[in-house]
């Protein structure tokens, strides 16, 4: 259900085992952006808390919604402009459930998972800071 | 007590390492004084942990406020905000 | 923008297209039931103004959001459980862009453009009613 | 005026035919008049037209409420509501 890898993200493989099925698939892919001059990202992680927290994400989303599968993929260590970062998809009979757990998952998963973000532009490397409406995307799915 | 100390992304630089044993006294009984307790002793761990604000913490892999008692944890890991995805 | 053809939807070339130069790529995809005793989905048509109708909907998402890129595949005639009918993809650099400018496009797709859906059971084959959820899901959209 | 017909789904089992180029009256001044001349003419299409709360209709490729005026249509087409996606 749940990924951390330094692999690439194959997101035709991701589609098609959440496909098996099912009416209703969504998916949500993040990209690292190259358009601000950044030539490298690189991930970091707290490995094992973070596949608690991916997981217990997952778990949220499939005791709100109907949801026949999950997938959350993320990626870790160095990319370039252009990679794929993180990859969720959802899986349900509904399209409905399936379009907000997917907006659910990576909402969340920008404020309750344990990833750092630095950025290289030229020879600077930069952390990434955490943005105000990460926090207030996560905040509306608290009930 | 003996806690392993994590600590990741500019705390991790800052502290100049991604790990540590550390044998804690007694007497400090919550995320907040341990940081204290390691800033008192290195300036390199002070120099890190300045801004409280910016640090969040888990105890065994759980995430907590600064102000969370010690416990039985044996994994303390400090860490500014998480910004993945 | 938009493809309304008999041809099967290939998921991860759309997703590579949509990709290019971005930072979040959402989608949502149909795809036939087979749980409920269908053995073949037939999906009927108004040339011309199937295009119009989904052109005009992502005119309006576009209007909307600030998306780099839409794309609207929606296939018709036969199809068997397992196939997909409709594949919808937003690429936006926002994250939210992407995610509520795909759920607009499904949603009003579904009560916005000439497809009507008959299904085979056995030897049957009835007409798909059209469902009030949808009208609701629709509505949503409108301010 | 010569105004070219379109059927679709269940509505085009019904009529018989997917198109057909009829030549309207005058008199005719709404979709919905256009549904009760063509009703008269044939028993298939009275069928078809018979429950008009589960009728649609686009004029031009527009779609419009069965009340509309005619104006110079040139296509019409009738339908159930639509059910894609």
């Amino acid at each position: 259900m749940i990924t951390v890898s330094p692999a690439p993200i194959d997101v035709a493989a991701e589609l098609d085992a959440l496909e098996a099925g099912v009416g209703a698939v969504a998916s949500f892919t993040g990209l690292v952006r190259g358009d601000d001059g950044v030539t490298e990202l690189e991930l970091e992680h707290y490995p094992g808390a973070t596949e608690s927290a991916l997981e217990q994400l997952a778990a949220e989303a499939e005791a709100r919604w109907n949801l026949s599968a999950v997938r959350i993929v993320h990626r870790v260590g160095p990319m370039t402009p252009g990679e794929r970062i993180v990859f969720v998809g959802t899986a349900s009979a509904h399209r409905g459930a399936a379009l907000e757990a997917c907006a659910f998952l990576i909402d969340r998963l920008k404020t309750d998972a344990p990833f750092w973000k630095r950025e290289t532009r030229g020879g600077t490397t930069t952390w990434v800071e955490p943005r105000g409406t990460d926090d207030l995307a996560a905040a509306r799915w608290r009930r | 007590m003996a806690v392993e100390m994590l600590y990741f992304a500019w705390v991790r630089e800052r502290v100049g390492t991604g790990s540590e044993l550390v044998d804690v006294p007694g007497e400090i009984d919550t995320v907040a004084a341990l940081l204290d307790w390691l800033a008192r002793r290195s300036e390199r761990h002070a120099a890190a942990f300045a801004d409280r604000g910016r640090l969040r913490a888990a105890i065994d892999q759980h995430f907590v406020p600064l102000d969370t008692p010690l416990g039985r944890a044996r994994e303390v890991a400090i860490f500014p905000p998480v910004t993945g995805g």
